[in-house]
């Protein structure tokens, strides 16, 4: 039994664990670490596979930014801690009945077709040089370059949205607007009041 | 011969004219009554040089407009006219300038859309009756029905809505059947013009499927017996001219539709099933009559005999198919008949339903039990109602008469049995109209509770035309006959064309 | 040397795990939402194994447009709870019916 | 000549039409149109009568106006005339003259006066529409105004109740007979397209051999054709299962129901089977039908006329019965004896209904002769023509009444009838009771009805324009027989219009021989024995009242309500109608297509989609369960298909 065959069990065994610990987590809080956790896991399984940039990525970019999204909601919000509601018993089966259905179905149909391809999980592909992040880059700069661009589209889409939706104009807060101040004619400023005495 | 498009005028004048109305809901009673007896007057004089220049002897398709419209799927803006037609054409415009004129009396709230609509309906009508691409006629046979919907849904009676849906929807379900079929044969003959459906070699069963298809949707039109019930609600609680032009011209629509395109087309398919459709004109014609005699409710009762009337016409048309084999001069008339029953059905149901507005003006009640004694009051009104309850009941010397007189020929051609069921509807049309004359116009009515005053000079006008020409498609309808003979007798060819 | 199917069986694993905690969660949208960050998770792993195992390196590439996808469309989610809570004062999912036929 | 007949033709029309425009002029006005253009038809037909007996020119027949000309058939409007039609037309517009004048007093208290004189004069124009008629269709328009004329004028009086209610059941019955005339001229038109008289009679013996199959079994064209054309002379002449029409149509005022219901409109149906005679001659089977119709209607209605009270009534069932002799007549080929009959009896019916419109007038509207009586002091002249006018109607010798009903007995006794002469025989006895029991009881008995109703002095009886026609008429109704008979009875009188004129020669030479002979023969005959038992009976039981017979209960209702036929006719045919249509109606029309199918439908589609709504919890999680339950349903599928 290989090294890597041990670490892949250790981490997928703890991945599992941490998803269940987010859904089932009475705390969303607590749902979100237990989040985060589950990507620094996968992180390190894509490691085994080969594909180092984007577990860096997918730690920085996804819990950096992703998850401290989710904590700054949590914490903003004040979602009380959700009591045991007797309607999660209710559905508990339910929902391991789907789960139990869904896994039996597709690993039992699908998956067993690479059942007899022992091919191994683990290699790089390299493009023009041995490191990943380098292969990706090439690629990514060569053939996906119209992707990328639109990528970066919607990211800047991400943002404008989140703003719009949540920024709130508040009423009282003075601003000057130039343009307004320019188109001004001789009647608005000057007002003659007759019959003034000297 | 004409340097200007006449049917386009014909169609499109209206129409135009309506929707100006419609949209101007300000300008008063007065003016927009006046537009729409001026635009309904035009029509009318057009219409009638129309017929003037129609040369009967030749008798194909004349007047023909024909431009690219919808050039991808080859659908044509194709307008053309031949005898049929142009009778129906001069109906629709003679009714229209009618109601113009019953309609200068009346005053519903903001009037001048209420004209605009039949402005606009008269146009669609002119359409109908005029187009020769299938999809524009299916188009114009469709849009017959917003206006009148509106018409009737505004300025209805007390449960419109009811009313309105239910014939709205009705007639609807008939139409979509018909558009299947339709665009069934376009792509077999990969065109929308009528005439080249009429080479199409079809198998048996795609007969009998758009056989079934057609007869449905316009069966609704025409109101045939299983399909009928939309008609009696829908005239009670239409206004008076509302039911008039429904009655005296839409009817024609279905009917107009069956020769145009039932006849030539599925003709093996008809010549099976003639003697089912023939039953079904049948129970049209004695069962609804004694429906209608039943009835409280004048207008309905007036409904169901339009019903029983157009069964003559239905009976006409399908004894075509049966008779298509033996004896092809007995089918010949019962198509005329069928033609002639439409045309005086047109002029008389309107004058009934004329008739029954201004007593329902009066008396603000549609129930026979509450009009009564009116001869005494208005003497001039009931000589002619009782001159339209004798047409309606097929009185020769009445224009009623002759239509039924030659479908009762053409179907002892087929058999006895139709021809004595046929002519059953002498006595059963007799006896309800005159059950109405009874009850509503004779009897003793002192204090006059209803308030019947004779009528006002504009309904003495619009009756007394009608009476005229009543009267003389009664005694020589001979210029109606010499207009349709080569029509039909193209159609009797083409069917027989189709079959060898 | 693992073999692939256990890669594809994990992933299987986290995918049914979200759509359960989508189905299940009875405490409120925010939930829903981490459930579908490790759908998203679960796809990732299936391209970039089904990516090795074909040789191509466009699994990898795909997972990269994926993140950007998902950061931004969590983004825009979380914006959208904000506002709901702004107007709702509560994001429960059971008192969240006004859809109701 | 054609000319003439046209304008004696439009003459009526042209009266009406102008009658019709200027309705509220004066009365005299109306009175002077009317009256000149009957008077105009009438002079003309004498004048045209004359012509054509001075020229005898064979039967001219012209059409002046196309009905449709179309390349499947061609339908005219024409005229035709003989010495049948000339004849005819000289009767009606005779009749229909003396009528107009005396309504002219009956009719002089009456509001719409004006209207009751457009009604007549469009009255005769039907009338003569069918008496020229050339063609059949021409026939059955003709046929249908006198229809529509009839129902206007019995419904004359609108404000009357029973009148409306008459009108409509007459129109319906005679509706009912005009669908057999209707079938004949549509088979007519149908196998020959044509309509015209002389076409069909050239091509007579060809329609003989077609056949035509009427419900299944195939009848020989002519007879079937024929036997419709009958059922509608039956409606329109009152025979025996569609007569129940006539009694009721005496609510109309009485001078029309001398014109229209004793001699012009219902005598149409036996001009038109004298009129087609040629084409009954070729039938089997129908002549025989006729024969039998009309002397049952003979006897049995002459049975219902005893044992009424009201005096138009009697009067009325007296007509069906002589009616039901001319039929018979007909039946056994004896078309100049029936047509003989039938110009005589419209002379001595109008009188007698004109003298009853003079006695009704006379007490103020009472028509129940039991109440009446004792007139003859105080209406001589009206005494004096009743007495001629029931002498010929009860057919006493030398009348002219005598000529034609005892001829009719005895041709049809001569040709061996058997049957039939014995109903026509005992229907003598009939005819001399009622007619006997009006005339005793109106001018001998003693009247009930109070005192200053009857004014007593005889001078101002009536005035002159209600007594003038009564003189005019007696002459013809009591003379007219003994002056036509012999030229009748060779065939000089209606020369060669009506087929079978050989029988009657041989019944002629056989035993008439010759009118004055016949006269004195008749003393020796059973009829005149029957005729006096049937007087010495009546005066004794009515005048008299010397014995009194009671009549067994059974008897006498079946009677009064003519073997049920009026019951049938104004409460059952009614109420069944009114239920079985609210029965269709209620059930069928609305319950099953309306509710049934259609609210159904909808009301269906309603419920549906309610049901469809409740999917729509609003809560996610529901809609998650949705999505993914789908996704397993399809992911099995695909597994299973793949």
């Amino acid at each position: 039994m290989n090294i890597e065959l041990i670490t892949f069990f250790i981490f997928s065994f703890l991945l599992i664990v941490t998803s269940i610990k987010v859904i089932t987590s009475p705390n969303p809080v607590l749902s979100a670490i237990y989040l985060v956790f589950s990507f620094f896991l996968s992180a390190v399984l894509w490691l085994l596979l080969g594909a180092e940039f984007l577990s860096i990525i997918l730690i920085l970019v996804y819990v950096g930014a992703v998850m401290v999204l989710f904590l700054f909601v949590v914490m903003m919000l004040d979602i009380n801690i959700a009591k045991k509601s007797a309607a999660y018993i209710k559905y508990l089966p339910v929902g391991v009945g789907v789960f139990i259905i869904f896994n039996v179905l597709i690993i039992f149909f699908f998956i067993n077709t690479f059942e007899n391809i022992n091919y191994n999980a683990i290699n790089s592909i390299n493009v023009i040089s041995e490191s990943n992040t380098e292969n990706l880059g090439y690629v990514l700069f060569t053939d996906y370059i119209v992707e990328f661009e639109i990528a970066g589209l919607i990211l800047l889409l991400g943002i404008l949205s989140a703003i719009v939706l949540t920024y709130r104009k508040n009423p009282n807060n003075k601003y000057q607007n130039p343009t307004e101040q320019i188109d001004v004619e001789k009647k608005d400023r000057l007002k003659i009041i007759k019959g003034l005495k000297e | 011969m004409f340097d200007y498009p006449i049917l386009s005028t014909l169609i499109w004048l209206p129409i135009f004219v309506g929707l100006i109305l419609v949209a101007s809901n300000d300008i008063g009673k007065s003016l927009s009554t006046t537009i729409t007896l001026l635009t309904t007057l035009i029509i009318l004089i057009i219409s009638i040089k129309l017929f003037q220049s129609y040369d009967h002897s030749v008798g194909n398709l004349q007047f023909i407009e024909k431009f690219v419209w919808i050039s991808g799927l080859n659908i044509f803006y194709y307008l053309a006219v031949d005898g049929i037609s142009v009778s129906l054409v001069l109906l629709t415009s003679f009714i229209n300038f009618l109601i113009a004129i019953y309609a200068s009396s009346e005053d519903y709230n903001n009037k001048s859309s209420y004209l605009g609509y039949f402005l606009i309906l008269e146009g669609l009508l002119m359409g109908t009756f005029s187009a020769f691409d299938s999809i524009l006629f299916y188009i114009f046979f469709e849009s017959l029905l917003i206006p009148l919907f509106l018409i009737i849904g505004i300025w209805g009676g007390e449960n419109r809505k009811y009313a309105t849906i239910k014939f709205f929807l009705y007639t609807f379900f008939g139409s979509v059947l018909m558009l299947i079929s339709i665009i069934y044969l376009a792509n077999l003959a990969d065109s929308f013009a009528i005439e080249d459906f009429y080479y199409l070699t079809l198998s048996f069963e795609e007969e009998i499927f758009l056989l079934l298809a057609f007869l449905i949707g316009f069966g609704i039109k025409v109101p045939m017996w299983p399909v009928h019930t939309w008609l009696p609600d829908a005239h009670v609680e239409a206004p008076t001219s509302g039911s008039v032009i429904l009655a005296s011209v839409l009817l024609k629509v279905g009917g107009y539709g069956m020769i145009r395109f039932l006849l030539p087309i599925t003709t093996e398919a008809g010549i099976y099933l003639s003697d089912y459709m023939i039953y079904l004109s049948l129970i049209a014609i004695i069962y609804i009559s004694f429906v209608a005699f039943a009835q409280e409710d004048m207008k309905k009762l007036i409904a169901y005999s339009s019903v029983a009337h157009m069964g003559f016409v239905t009976m006409g048309i399908f004894l075509v198919f049966n008779l298509m084999g033996n004896n092809p001069t007995a089918a010949a008339i019962g198509l005329e008949g069928a033609m002639v029953q439409m045309i005086s059905h047109g002029l008389i149901s309107a004058a009934l339903f004329f008739c029954i507005g201004i007593m329902y003006k009066h008396s603000h009640s549609r129930l026979i039990k509450d009009n009564f004694g009116v001869a005494q009051f208005m003497p001039i009104f009931s000589f002619m109602m009782v001159f339209f309850l004798m047409a309606n009941s097929g009185l020769p010397g009445t224009s009623g008469f002759v239509g039924e007189f030659l479908v009762i020929t053409s179907s002892l051609g087929s058999s006895f049995l139709f021809g004595f069921l046929a002519a059953l509807s002498l006595i059963l049309s007799a006896s309800y109209s005159l059950k109405l004359g009874k009850n509503v116009l004779f009897g003793d009515n002192q204090k006059n509770s209803q308030g019947y005053l004779e009528c006002k000079s504009n309904e003495k006008i619009v009756l007394g035309s009608l009476v005229i020409f009543v009267l003389y498609l009664g005694i020589s309808p001979d210029v109606l006959f010499n207009l349709l003979d080569k029509s039909v007798s193209d159609i009797i060819s083409s069917i027989s064309l189709g079959r060898a | 040397m693992i073999p692939i199917s256990y890669y594809l069986i994990l992933s299987t694993i986290i995918f049914t795990l979200s759509i359960a905690g989508i189905f299940l969660n009875r405490k409120n949208i925010l939930v829903l939402l981490m459930s579908l960050e490790l759908m998203f998770l679960s796809v990732n792993f299936n391209l970039i194994t089904l990516g090795n195992y074909l040789g191509d390196l466009t699994g990898q590439v795909f997972v990269f447009f994926v993140l950007t996808v998902v950061a931004a469309e969590s983004a825009i989610g979380l914006a959208l709870l904000i506002v709901l809570f702004r107007n709702k004062k509560t994001i429960d999912v059971d008192d969240l019916s006004e859809l109701k036929g | 000549m054609i000319a003439l007949t046209l304008i004696l033709l439009l003459s009526p029309l042209i009266g009406t039409l102008l009658l019709l425009f200027c309705q509220n002029s004066s009365k005299d006005l109306t009175i002077l149109i009317s009256n000149i253009s009957i008077l105009i038809a009438f002079l003309l037909s004498l004048f045209l009568l004359y012509l054509f007996y001075s020229a005898n020119p064979g039967p001219i027949s012209a059409n002046f106006l196309t009905f449709a000309d179309t390349s499947l058939f061609s339908l005219h409007f024409g005229i035709y005339i003989d010495s049948l039609a000339l004849i005819m037309s000289s009767v009606v517009t005779s009749v229909s003259l003396l009528v107009h004048y005396y309504s002219i007093s009956y009719m002089k208290d009456d509001t719409s006066f004006n209207r009751f004189f457009i009604y007549t004069n469009f009255f005769t124009f039907s009338m003569l529409l069918i008496v020229f008629a050339n063609n059949f269709l021409q026939l059955f328009i003709g046929w249908e105004l006198v229809g529509l004329s009839s129902y206007l004028l019995i419904g004359f009086w609108i404000k009357k109740e029973s009148a409306i209610k008459a009108n409509y059941k007459a129109f319906l019955v005679n509706r009912v007979g005009d669908i057999g005339l209707l079938l004949g001229l549509c088979l007519i038109l149908l196998s020959y397209n044509t309509t015209d008289y002389n076409q069909i009679f050239q091509i007579k013996n060809s329609i003989n051999i077609d056949s035509v199959s009427i419900f299944g079994f195939t009848f020989n064209a002519l007879s079937a054709i024929c036997l419709l054309l009958f059922i509608g002379a039956m409606a329109k002449s009152a025979q025996v299962p569609l007569q129940f029409w006539l009694p009721d149509s005496m609510e109309g005022p009485t001078p029309i129901s001398a014109l229209i219901h004793a001699a012009t409109m219902v005598t149409a149906g036996i001009y038109m089977v004298a009129r087609l005679s040629p084409l009954y001659e070729l039938t089997d089977g129908v002549l025989i039908f006729i024969l039998y119709v009309g002397s049952i209607t003979a006897f049995f209605l002459g049975l219902v006329a005893l044992v009424q009270n009201d005096i138009k009534r009697i009067i009325a069932y007296s007509t069906i019965s002589q009616l039901g002799y001319m039929t018979a007549a007909l039946g056994a080929s004896l078309y100049s004896l029936a047509m003989f009959h039938l110009i005589t009896h419209a002379f001595f019916k109008a009188l007698l209904f004109l003298c009853a419109g003079s006695i009704i007038i006379k007490c103020h509207h009472e028509q129940d002769i039991r109440k009446i009586g004792g007139l003859r002091k105080y209406m001589p002249i009206t005494y004096l023509a009743f007495m001629y006018a029931s002498l010929s109607l009860i057919g006493f010798p030398i009348t002219s009444g005598f000529y034609s009903k005892e001829s009719i007995i005895d041709a049809i006794g001569y040709f061996g009838h058997t049957i039939p002469y014995l109903m026509l025989l005992l229907s003598i006895f009939t005819t001399t009771l009622y007619t006997s029991k009006i005339f005793f009881k109106v001018f001998f008995g003693e009247s009930t009805l109070p005192k200053e109703e009857q004014n007593e002095n005889p001078s101002n009886e009536n005035d002159r324009q209600m007594l003038l026609p009564l003189f005019i008429l007696t002459a013809p109704s009591v003379f007219l027989g003994l002056f036509i008979y012999d030229p009748l009875m060779i065939g000089i009188l209606f020369q060669n219009s009506l087929a079978a004129n050989e029988l009657i020669m041989s019944f002629y030479n056989g035993y008439v021989i010759n009118s004055f002979k016949f006269f004195l023969h008749s003393f020796t005959t059973i009829n005149f024995l029957i005729l006096l038992i049937g007087l010495i009976f009546s005066y004794l039981y009515y005048y008299k009242k010397a014995f009194s017979i009671n009549v067994p209960h059974f008897i006498r209702t079946t009677l009064t309500k003519e073997y049920g036929f009026e019951s049938l006719s104004s409460y059952l045919i009614p109420k069944v109608q009114n239920i079985f249509t609210k029965y269709l109606w209620r059930k069928i029309d609305i319950s099953t297509i309306d509710n049934g199918l259609i609210n159904n439908t909808s009301s269906f589609i309603n419920n549906l989609s309610s049901k469809m709504k409740k999917l729509q919890t609003g809560f996610i999680y529901h809609y998650s369960l949705i999505i993914i339950s789908a996704l397993i349903f399809l992911l099995i599928l695909m597994r299973l298909t793949y």
